[in-house]
């Protein structure tokens, strides 16, 4: 049925997922909630585990052996994370405690050293409130203006209108997604970072719905800050990355202080350690970086541009056979979407719909998706939300678009 | 005074009633059912003000007294979540402010609904239960005094 | 040997944490290590493998049974943490990276709206960098002062330095560490906290070093703020707590935006929802539950008060062998202590001992222990720290002394 | 031009040496020992400016010239460290910039000391290595200049 993968290779993949042996309500679980959270395969949880039992100790500056091994592995993995991305260094490559916490990085950081009363922030009405609310959170301290990419009936962001506010505005910074997490859209942040880059402004992406799904370089995308998570990606949880251009990090002041990000420390004076270590206070969660080590060796065996085109097969069974019940109403119809399928129902509430397919151990979001402007923008207070991952198959699908024929039955 | 019918006179006939369904999808339906015969609240208590924080369904809650006793309307734009507003109406209001603040409403659990009062549950039944609990202690803070926008 | 375990009690405690059957250059580990990161016992590992096999999703306001599941794991740990803090509520918890982030968040919130340029805060001369830098960041920005609590010789606070010092600044916020994980020192923070309030300041409590050792009571301290990381507690990397005061947390704006930690978002305008999870921006690392559920088992199974009398017996005899050391001079002589001993050998540079004693298969730490201030204080720019766990023998402090008494040899 | 003695020719010489030690004890006395032989940096030089970050031990790097090759001092206030780095100049100090810059340096994975090399390693040999073959390619940029002040 798949172009990418055998019938083997699906039920192989399947198979790494401990999870998807699980029982819900009595019935095998769907798990169409990848958007939120996505699976481990064995190999990240083992990964992690033999991490603690073998080589768990604090990092850096430590002398004894344990100590030696989790630092390799934990700045091993930052590593990694700069080829996948196309980074220009390691150095590049900021940990935090996810996608969130990356861009308030951003904020309290870039943005409170280079924003000023008369500045405008451009955000994309479809953003992930991790995407807005710290620029509003900022801008209640600055003062600058934030001013709103809006979106199209099709969940586009409107370019016409957006090369009309950088016209307008001349911002200093454009925050947008790669991908919406309500939606699926991919917006063309390429065109966008040298639209921006024309009027001088810098282009932050969010990419915590990009990076797990496509093959993602920051150099091609010509960004200036990139953020995404771990648990996203078949990795740990309390992980993200930020990525930025070097002569940003490099000019940007520390934001938590603590243990690793300083140079000297002393009651009269200060001075702070070279990026990216300057942005990490404390402890980092290393254990996380054994569990993104294992993520990453998934993603590349599988292959991240098959991972890719499964999803985009998924996609296009799932807008079929949605899109043929009769009051369903997809919402997110541009033509270049990740595998997420976001939906109404005629006269029923989501968290209605979402409580059914539950009791069918259908596992789906319904809600905001934490992208309140965005549901405002289509005039609904949520939306069900199947978001897919490489293990997900079209009969689950299917089974999805069986449970809300069925539970329109009942519900209607 | 005594309400005629107490709280846990009623739980034990909601009990009663849904040891009929066996079936998961027989109970919802029948929830929604009784969603269907709660009378909403008040026009201006369908407000920002009078609504359950918590909830991802909205809910709202309009308390007041009748003689000595609480009673309460409700809504909500979700049918389960209606449903399951009307049970814990139906089964508190019009009782006696002290017996709505220490009921243990055990009911839940007897018709295998328990976890909806989780407070980690998105329908905020939880929170629900609180402010009706809280309305009512503050009812009878106030004894006899009445009044509708508690 | 032991009056308050067993011989086979602490064979059966030992047999619990798989690390310490590891070989470390060909020598069976002896990890004194543990102030920087404690080890885990299995429990705790297999809570949380169990948990992203059956149960992981997104936490919070998903319909669906997993979602639940993950929900209850995590905000039941919170229940448990307030229970162990005695907070006064659950709402008094708020999760963080760690210590550091937790501090990190008192200083860029209760700080930034609290402090004025004339303000003062007091800062004890031994705190750990966590709870100097993001004070001295904040100060950048403000423009508050910030006083030094001295130490004494014994590695104690100069109390009456201290209360002069109250006197004098009549000080915002006093912020001090309840145990120095440089040295050992355990400070009178019950007294210091009346003392403060006696003189209109509120007082931070760092508990980094203290929770995992001793019962922590924040009403018997009378604090207003404590953080501490649960890796140093047989827990997870990656979690931390802030307790506070329901009412300093009520009135505290929010730090982070994102996902969560919000009520409205609109363009026009975002309101924020309740603490804690007000300052709980971007999904949680929720798997970290599952095994703080598991430490917190571990803790109360062995008993607080047994560890904390555990610990003592190791302490008694570390300073025991080790004052015995022609050469050896130990820093931190206070009465009262944690399990920590931190030393430094006549003519030996304290990363030459730490290679040594890796080799023969010893985990200690050397350097400054992110505490330079308190270093500068003794005139060294390191120490050989070794620190102990309930797990810790008498034998593998001899093993220690031993090596010392060697290493000596080749080295002095 | 080529050094009489070229990098890989005293790489070569290192190894033999330390093929004598079976045990680690020996080769870190050994270490220690060719540390004690190390001149150490002018006074001028022990200042935080030639101090090589990253080290948990200090160490500080004196670059210069002798004619056409590129020579360097060293010091550290740890013997194990002070070992590394007597190590590190004895193989490079002496020789032409490009051969510095280019060196592959494979000798430390022979003896059994690849480790000291890892970027995460609290001594800082990595960052000294780095900032040798830094001085040397500056050097080797600015052709025959000389100058002791890199
Ligand atoms: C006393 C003290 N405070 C704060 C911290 C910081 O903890 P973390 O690095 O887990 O944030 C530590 C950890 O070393 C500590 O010992
Ligand atoms: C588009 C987008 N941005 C940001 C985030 C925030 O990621 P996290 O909650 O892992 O910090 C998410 C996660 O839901 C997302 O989908």
């Amino acid at each position: 049925m798949s172009a990418v993968f055998s019938e083997a290779e699906i039920a192989e993949i399947r198979g790494r997922f401990p999870i998807l042996s699980r029982q819900v309500h009595g019935k095998p679980l769907v798990y169409l909630d990848n958007a939120a959270s996505s699976q481990v395969p064995s190999s990240v949880i083992d990964a992690m585990s033999d991490f603690e039992r073998n080589h768990r100790a604090n990092v850096h500056r430590g002398v004894h052996k344990l100590s030696q091994e989790a630092t390799e592995v934990h700045e091993g993995v930052r590593d990694r994370v700069a080829s996948l991305l196309g980074a220009a260094c390691r150095e590049e490559i900021v940990f935090a405690r996810g996608a969130t916490e990356a861009i308030n990085l951003v904020a309290c950081t870039w943005g409170a050293t280079n924003l000023r009363p008369d500045s405008v922030v451009l955000v994309g009405e479809l953003e992930h409130h991790a995407n807005l609310v710290p620029w509003q959170i900022l801008s209640s301290r600055i003062g600058f203006r934030i001013e709103k990419i809006p979106a199209l009936d099709d969940a586009s962001l409107d370019q016409a209108a957006y090369r009309a506010l950088l016209e307008r505005h001349h911002p200093a910074l454009v925050a947008v997604q790669h991908v919406s997490n309500a939606f699926g859209t991919v917006h063309p942040v390429a065109d966008m970072a040298s639209a921006a880059h024309a009027h001088g402004a810098l282009i932050l992406v969010d990419g915590a719905q990009s990076v797990p799904h496509r093959s993602v370089d920051v150099r091609a995308l010509d960004c200036d800050f990139l953020a995404f998570s771990a648990h996203k990606m078949h990795g740990p949880t309390g992980l993200g990355v930020l990525w930025a251009r070097k002569e940003l990090l490099d000019a940007m002041p520390p934001w938590q202080g603590g243990g690793d990000m300083i140079d000297k420390v002393s009651f009269s004076g200060t001075t702070f350690h070279e990026p990216p270590w300057r942005f990490e206070a404390g402890t980092p969660h290393y254990v996380a970086a054994a569990g993104l080590h294992a993520a990453l060796d998934f993603l590349e065996e599988i292959g991240i541009g098959r991972v890719h085109a499964r999803e985009q097969e998924l996609l296009a069974h799932a807008h079929e056979v949605l899109g043929a019940i009769p009051g369903l109403r997809i919402l997110g119809t541009a033509p270049d979407k990740e595998g997420v399928v976001s939906f109404v129902l005629d006269g029923i509430h989501h968290y209605d719909a979402g409580m059914f397919l539950d009791q069918m151990g259908i596992a789906v979001r319904t809600g905001h998706h934490c992208a309140q402007p965005a549901m405002e923008r289509f005039g609904v207070t949520g939306t069900i939300r199947a978001s897919f991952s490489v293990f997900t198959t079209e009969e689950e699908i299917d089974r999805l678009a069986a449970g809300v024929v069925r539970l329109q039955r009942v519900l209607a | 005074m005594t309400a005629i019918d107490t709280i846990s006179q009623r739980e034990a006939e909601v009990v009663e009633e849904f040891a009929l369904f066996d079936e998961w999808l027989d109970k919802y339906e029948h929830i929604i059912e009784l969603g269907k015969s709660l009378s909403g609240v008040d026009p201006e208590f369908r407000t920002d003000h009078w609504k359950v924080k918590g909830c991802q369904s909205q809910v709202w809650l309009q308390p007041g007294t009748e003689g000595d006793l609480v009673v309460f309307k409700a809504d909500s734009d979700a049918a389960i979540t209606k449903g399951l507003v009307a049970l814990m109406v139906r089964v508190l209001s019009g009782q006696p402010a002290e017996a709505i603040a220490r009921a243990p409403l055990g009911f839940l659990e007897s018709i295998g609904l328990r976890e909806h009062l989780s407070p980690t549950r998105a329908n905020g039944l939880a929170s629900m239960v609180k402010q009706m609990k809280l309305y009512a202690a503050a009812m009878s803070g106030r004894g006899n005094e009445g009044g509708q926008d508690g």
